[in-house]
């Protein structure tokens, strides 16, 4: 558990010591400290997944020595081992495409991805309702902040996000007083046992959701994300999509499968992936429809979203561990393929001077790698093999297909592979039009080039990790 | 999984044409000469390693590369006999058709770009052959639409990029199709290495309706790429692409990944004896037949050389489906050797239609009068692969129509003897005029579109005159010298002995 | 007969007792600025009616029982969001979206009314709320890890049970908590980086002929800051603490600012800085200290953790206070010179 | 129908009011003021909860203060972002708003 708190602990010691130091440093070293404790993070991270794969259970820690009931309690499971590493890779990543690459970003982005990095992990790591409540906030914040570094156009987009993030927070928290108002506990696996399906735990568990719902971007509430993601920097969209909606699944993940009683989630199940499968279409139709790219990646990740709400809304209908690992291996092949998927938009965006999908005739030629790249990571959100998209895909169709009645599912899981490969091959069948090219500026900046293309290799090498993912999620997250 | 020679060779087949693909992606534009010599060597070290595989397998060496991918379904490479003929056909070819495409693509631009995609489709292809098991025949089938798409929109104009995105809504429609289809098969039989028998007869009882309906899933999947006919609509628009990409797209790669994959299915994963069972045969028959009568029917209409030569490859590529689906070893052995005619005369006749178009800018048939007396030699060659598709003898293809006759009866379908026949005379019915106007006609008066290469010693380029010969040479040995042990009907007779387990 | 400690009053026979009645006038009285603030025509009588909202919420927290969020709520609730707003106020004056009024008055009446009827029948007939265990009269309706906090308040280093728990059972969220005020003015400071001119001022210069403003401001900053401390020291074993204090001490802040007292705090120099970093740095070295040398994250050790908490909550006093006054008249000059 | 009962609805009232405020309100300031409503309805229905027993839970007002710093400091930055977004249009009109 220590290299958990260590991993959590090193960003948000390195934010508050680069504010602390903001005038002396040049930009450069800000940009070399954040990423060197976002490697610390990483290296602390890793040992905690190796402690917890050899301690076999979950390893809890009760915040200050108070017995179990009165502290917060700390659960480093093997998925929240998972995703912390996974947390710092991205950061790793994200961050060295910010460093290098030659779009640069402001200098405050640094402590910002310093602090998001360690919320993240805070949240990862707790298993009490209102600390949840409170890093959901400190997330919320500084995703504002962060899409607000790229100037004006971002503050409206940024002020609607900020006022519905903060609404959500409070349906969230109204769901929590309830809960505390009828058993008295705060601590997610001392509820677990004792909540029975009554008015008030619906009535709660219902608040709850539609706030994690609203903060996750989940379909019928995404509609702040697109403009929001689209207008922050490029960095801070990969940031945004990859993993800042994550949060909140895992809380939602946590509500359910855990807090909730369980004929209460056998009910709110087929609700779930009946929403994920209409994401799945909708945000398709719409990606497919939209003019700009960096709303195309906006709107996929809405309906890649949707992917995750189906597989946990039929985890929570038949408790299959399949359903289970489907999920998490969405949420990481996700995060990867967008961040690539974003930095590749963000980088063609700024070589080819265009917003527009139209301006990207003639890519492969201009602007090869980016486009590349996009394809590559294009390939593991609609599930190709050997992706890790496809990896989740699979797991998660191996059950659907196995009983005919479960084949409905099937179906729409086969409709947004469908939908999927219509709006990224619109944009790369563009890319090979050579009849009306739009020239790139002078010298198209290939390190940043290189660096989107990264995460969309690492996508693509999951299938290689495949096995020893599938069998760390096997735990059951528990 | 021991690092031996026998399991790191089918690793080493796919790198030896993805590692140049790579390589010549990365040289610049104007280094022709070293993008040349780095291709050219992944061709000779790739047929080395056919060469030696092949002499391995004879010897009944077994050859198997495996890594862990999914729970229950690892990624696997086998170097069996069936796959081996696929490959062996596919590096051959790839040799003709780059030595084609050097001469054909000279002026134009983007060639690092082009021969890159022409070597990663080439390796999708052998993995293709070399699959162990479904999901890694899922995984190159996938790469190969990925790796063929870039080849048909190559010229960037608005008609190929339609074609493009006809070509992809097909294909990658039906590689969704497909996955469905083996997820469905795995979540009942798993996903086990090909087995000659199949390995789902003992399952055939419990679950009949999901096996039925995984097999519909699949074939639709692969009839996608083996262009049956609802689904051959994507074909006649590729023709849009260069010659040599629409030579390499018929005659080897994407075309022949769908039959073959047809081919593995029905002999390696169901077996005869479950398809029978299932009653899978007379539908996929039926679906065959279809094919090779209504793409003739098609083909009369045409008045382009190369989309006539698209609906041809149609109707002739449902001949391996139509011999496969006859079930018998006769049949079978004339469905796996037309893989390999077919391959021979078809990339013959689209080389001549290449050398026609870039050397006197003919594209329609009406402007083929009096070729034979410009350019006799790319003529004759035609006139060789033609007469080879109707089924003259000597030439290939009479061969496996007469096994696919014999096959037909000795399963007692005296019906498919109509449509063979009915097939063969509407071949005679397209192409006939072709070659008739060739030799019978005077060339036109006011002379050709352009003239290139006039007044050489050769008629055209030597690079584009060679491969066209080389293939129709090919086409008439394999016939005449197939009864020896080394041609391909001698081949296919052995992987059939082996499948049926005579 | 006095009830048994822990359960809820007995229930009067009449379902509305004179006893009641302050709690009926609040209760209007709140649902009538609540409704003001939203739909006045006026954006500026809603701003009104909203800081009025906050002092009357402060007035339903003390009727409750609950001084340390009185403290909190007249402070921040009404204090603070009113002069954010009325700076708001100034700068759009126009309505940037003309909300057809009628549609939205009687929507709202409706909703809110058949809102509360329906919860209040609920309520008084179904009692299925009440059997629901909210707010049940036979069982014991006291929470498991209140009866847990109350036990281990003597351990805890300090008397009053809200300061414990929230700087000693529940510190981590409380070092979460000092982290959001960082992230909010982290966020602030974007907004100034592209160098608008200096017209954005929160605090235009304020005719100074208002005399009586700054003498009247003489007198209440040190009174403030006085209470401040008190509210500080004495947070230990009455209501009070580190963020009544802190709340307390930007209004000080915020009034000196406003007229003109108070010079622009440069984020050039580290003194800012450090004091705006130093509540959340501290408390992190602190549970870090604790980890590595004590024996656990955040687990004070009992021989001075009366003395500990103390310090924590002095410092972080002073960062809230500096990062509240800073959220709310924060400059360009302040922030980003 | 004591006094906790009583502002247990008022509670509710308040955050369905500010709900239906949200979501029918168009001005970012407004609706910004409808979420610090809402937030008060949430932080009323918790006090209540917390006076359930003869003396408040000490929890339930840790967190409520917890709550408030949350709202104030999201409040502030909410605020001056709506500002910061809106001042140059609302320049133009100024004009129009001289009364």
């Amino acid at each position: 558990m220590n290299f958990a708190l260590l991993s959590l602990a090193t960003p948000l010691f390195s934010g508050l010591l680069l504010l602390l130091c903001d005038r002396a440093l040049k930009t450069g070293t800000v940009a070399f400290w954040a990423i060197v404790s976002t490697v610390v993070s990483l290296a602390a991270a890793w040992l905690a997944l190796q402690d917890v794969v050899d301690a076999g259970t979950s390893i809890m820690l009760n915040l200050g020595g108070w017995e179990t009931g009165l502290a917060i309690r700390l659960r480093l499971s093997s998925l929240s081992a998972l995703l912390l590493v996974f947390t710092a890779l991205m950061h790793l990543l994200i961050g060295l495409y910010a460093g290098l690459s030659r779009q640069g970003i402001a200098r405050d982005y640094w402590p910002l991805s310093c602090f998001l990095h360690g919320s993240l992990a805070a949240l990862w790591l707790s298993a009490d309702l209102f600390n949840l409540y409170i890093t959901l906030e400190l997330l919320g914040l500084t995703a504002v902040a962060m899409v607000a570094l790229s100037g004006k156009k971002a503050y409206k987009p940024a002020a609607n996000y900020l006022i519905l993030s903060l609404a959500a927070s409070l349906f969230y928290l109204l769901g929590v007083a309830l809960l505390y108002g009828r058993y008295g506990e705060l601590d997610v696996l001392l509820l677990a046992p004792r909540t029975e399906a009554d008015v008030i735990t619906r009535l709660a568990l219902l608040l709850m959701t539609t706030g994690l719902m609203l903060k996750a971007a989940l379909w019928p509430l995404h509609l702040w994300l697109p403009p929001a993601h689209t207008s922050a920097p490029t960095a801070v969209s990969a940031l945004l999509s990859g993993l800042v909606v994550k949060g909140p699944l895992f809380i939602l993940w946590v509500l359910w499968s855990e807090v909730a009683p369980p004929e209460l989630a056998q009910q709110i199940g087929p609700v779930l992936a009946i929403a994920g499968m209409i994401a799945l279409t909708a945000g398709g139709l719409s990606a497919m429809r939209s003019p700009y790219i960096k709303t195309v990646v906006a709107y996929s990740t809405v309906a890649q979203l949707g992917y995750a709400l189906m597989a946990l809304g039929l985890l929570l209908t038949w408790q299959l561990p399949q359903m289970h690992i489907a999920l998490w291996l969405f949420v990481i092949a996700h995060g990867l393929a967008k961040a690539s998927l974003f930095l590749a938009a963000g980088e063609m965006q700024s070589s080819l001077g265009t917003r527009r999908v139209e301006g990207l005739r003639g890519a492969t030629q201009t602007v090869p790698v980016a486009m590349f790249a996009f394809a590559v990571a294009g390939g593991s959100l609609i599930g190709l093999p050997p992706s890790g998209g496809f990896l989740a895909k699979w797991v998660l169709l191996e059950p659907l297909l196995s009983q005919p009645g479960n084949w409905p599912w099937a179906i729409g899981v086969l409709l947004g592979t469908l939908v999927s490969a219509a709006y990224i091959f619109r944009v790369v069948a563009l890319s090979f039009d050579r009849a009306r090219i739009n020239p790139p500026d002078i010298n198209p900046d290939r390190v940043g080039h290189w660096l989107a293309l990264l995460p969309a290799l690492m996508v693509w090498g999951m299938a290689l990790s495949g096995e020893w993912l599938i069998q760390l999620l096997a735990g059951g997250g528990v | 999984m021991t690092l031996s020679w026998t399991t790191v060779l089918p690793v080493l087949i796919i790198l030896s044409s993805l590692i140049p693909g790579l390589l010549i992606f990365a040289t610049p534009e104007k280094a022709a000469r070293r993008r040349i010599i780095i291709n050219l060597s992944g061709i000779f070290v790739k047929l080395m390693l056919v060469a030696l595989m092949l002499a391995g397998v004879s010897q009944g060496l077994e050859f198997s590369f495996t890594i862990a991918f999914l729970p229950g379904a690892a990624l696997v490479l086998q170097g069996d006999a069936l796959a081996l003929q696929f490959i062996a056909l596919s590096s051959v070819l790839w040799l003709m058709t780059t030595v084609y495409a050097i001469a054909y693509m000279e002026k134009s631009p983007l060639r690092s770009r082009f021969f890159g995609y022409f070597s990663l489709c080439v390796s999708a292809t052998v993995g293709i052959a070399l699959a162990g098991n479904m999901i890694t025949f899922l995984l190159f089938y996938e790469l190969l639409t990925l790796a063929t798409f870039p080849l048909v929109v190559h010229r960037g104009t608005p008609e190929a990029m339609r074609a493009g995105r006809i070509y992809l809504a097909y294909t990658l429609g039906g590689g969704a199709m497909l996955l469905m289809g083996i997820a469905l098969l795995h979540s009942i039989a798993g996903t086990p290495n090909f087995v000659p028998g199949g390995y789902v007869t003992s399952l055939v009882d419990g679950n009949s309706l999901s096996l039925r309906i995984a097999f519909g899933l699949m074939i639709v999947g692969l009839g996608v790429k083996a262009a049956l006919v609802p689904l051959h609509g994507w074909l006649p628009q590729a023709m849009v692409a260069p010659a040599p990409v629409s030579a390499l797209l018929h005659a080897v790669a994407v075309v022949k990944a769908g039959a073959f994959g047809i081919i593995r299915v029905v002999y390696d994963v169901y077996g005869i004896e479950a398809t029978t069972l299932l009653a899978l045969t007379q539908p996929l028959m039926w679906l065959a037949a279809t094919t090779i009568i209504f793409a003739s029917i098609r083909a009369l209409q045409q008045q382009d050389i190369k989309k006539r030569l698209a609906y041809s490859t149609i109707s002739q590529v449902s001949y391996i489906t139509l011999g496969v689906s006859l079930v018998g070893p006769v049949a079978a052995v004339g469905a796996i050797v037309h893989l390999v005619h077919q391959g021979l005369m078809k990339i013959t006749l689209f080389f001549c239609a290449g050398n026609f178009a870039e050397t006197l800018g003919i594209h329609k048939i009406q402007e083929m009068d009096g070729l034979g007396q410009r350019m006799p030699w790319s003529m004759a060659a035609f006139t060789v692969g033609a007469l080879g598709m109707i089924g003259v003898p000597p030439i290939a293809g009479f061969i496996s129509k007469w096994y696919l006759v014999t096959g037909a009866l000795e399963v007692n379908q005296d019906w498919v003897l109509l449509i063979l026949a009915g097939s063969a005379l509407l071949n005679a019915a397209y192409f006939m005029p072709l070659i008739y106007r060739g030799w019978f006609h005077a060339p036109p008066a006011g002379g050709w579109h352009e003239n290139n290469f006039a007044g050489q010693r050769l008629e055209t380029h030597w690079m584009l005159l060679l491969p066209p010969l080389v293939t129709a040479l090919l086409s008439i040995l394999v016939g005449i010298f197939a009864g020896s042990i080394f041609s391909p009907l001698g081949w296919s007779q052995f992987i059939v002995n082996r499948e049926f387990g005579l | 007969m006095r009830p048994p400690p822990g359960t809820v009053q007995a229930k009067e026979t009449s379902p509305v007792s004179l006893e009641l009645l302050p709690d009926l006038i609040l209760t209007l009285l709140l649902l009538i600025m609540a409704w003001g603030a939203l739909y006045a025509p006026q954006r500026a009588d809603a701003m009104t009616l909203f800081i009025a909202f906050g002092i009357v919420v402060a007035l339903i927290w003390a009727r409750l029982d609950a001084p340390d969020l009185a403290l909190a709520e007249a402070a921040i609730g009404a204090g603070l969001t009113g002069v954010l707003l009325m700076h708001a106020a100034r700068e759009l004056p126009g309505e940037l979206h003309q909300t057809n009024r009628t549609a939205t008055y009687w929507g709202a009446l409706a909703f809110a009314v058949v809102a509360s009827l329906m919860f209040l029948a609920h309520l008084l007939y179904d009692d299925s709320l009440m059997s629901a265990g909210l707010l049940d009269a036979e069982t014991d309706m006291t929470p498991r890890l209140r009866t847990l906090a109350d036990a281990a308040v003597p351990e805890s280093g300090v008397e009053h049970p809200v300061t414990a728990v929230l700087l000693n059972f529940r510190a981590w969220d409380t070092l979460l908590e000092l982290l959001v005020l960082l992230f909010a003015l982290s966020g602030l400071r974007q907004l100034f980086r592209d160098g608008q001119s200096s017209e954005n001022r929160a605090t235009s210069q304020w005719p100074e002929s208002l005399a009586l403003m700054s003498a009247w401001a003489r007198v209440l900053a040190p009174l403030l800051v006085v209470t401040g401390g008190y509210l500080l020291w004495r947070g230990s074993s009455e209501p009070g603490g580190a963020f009544q204090a802190g709340s307390l001490l930007a209004a000080a802040a915020v009034i000196l600012r406003l007229t003109g007292l108070l010079p622009p705090l440069r984020w050039s120099s580290v003194l800012l800085r450090l004091s705006v970093v130093a509540g959340a740095l501290f408390f992190l070295v602190v549970a870090a200290a604790t980890a590595i040398w004590g024996d656990g994250w955040l687990v004070y050790p009992v021989a001075y953790n009366g003395l500990l908490i103390i310090t924590i909550e002095a410092i972080a006093t002073l960062s809230i206070a500096i990062t509240l006054s800073l959220l709310v008249i924060g400059e360009r000059e302040d922030l980003r010179t | 129908m004591t006094a906790i009962e009583l502002y247990l609805t008022l509670g509710v009232a308040v955050f369905l009011l500010s709900l239906h405020g949200l979501m029918t309100l168009h001005d970012p300031i407004r609706r910004l003021i409808a979420v610090n409503l809402m937030g008060a309805g949430t932080f009323l229905v918790m006090v209540s909860l917390a006076k359930r027993t003869e003396v408040p839970d000490p929890v339930l007002h840790a967190l409520v203060v917890t709550g408030l710093v949350v709202a104030i400091s999201a409040t502030a930055f909410a605020l001056r972002l709506i500002i910061a977004a809106n001042k140059d249009d609302a320049t133009t009109s100024e004009d129009s708003a001289q009364r």
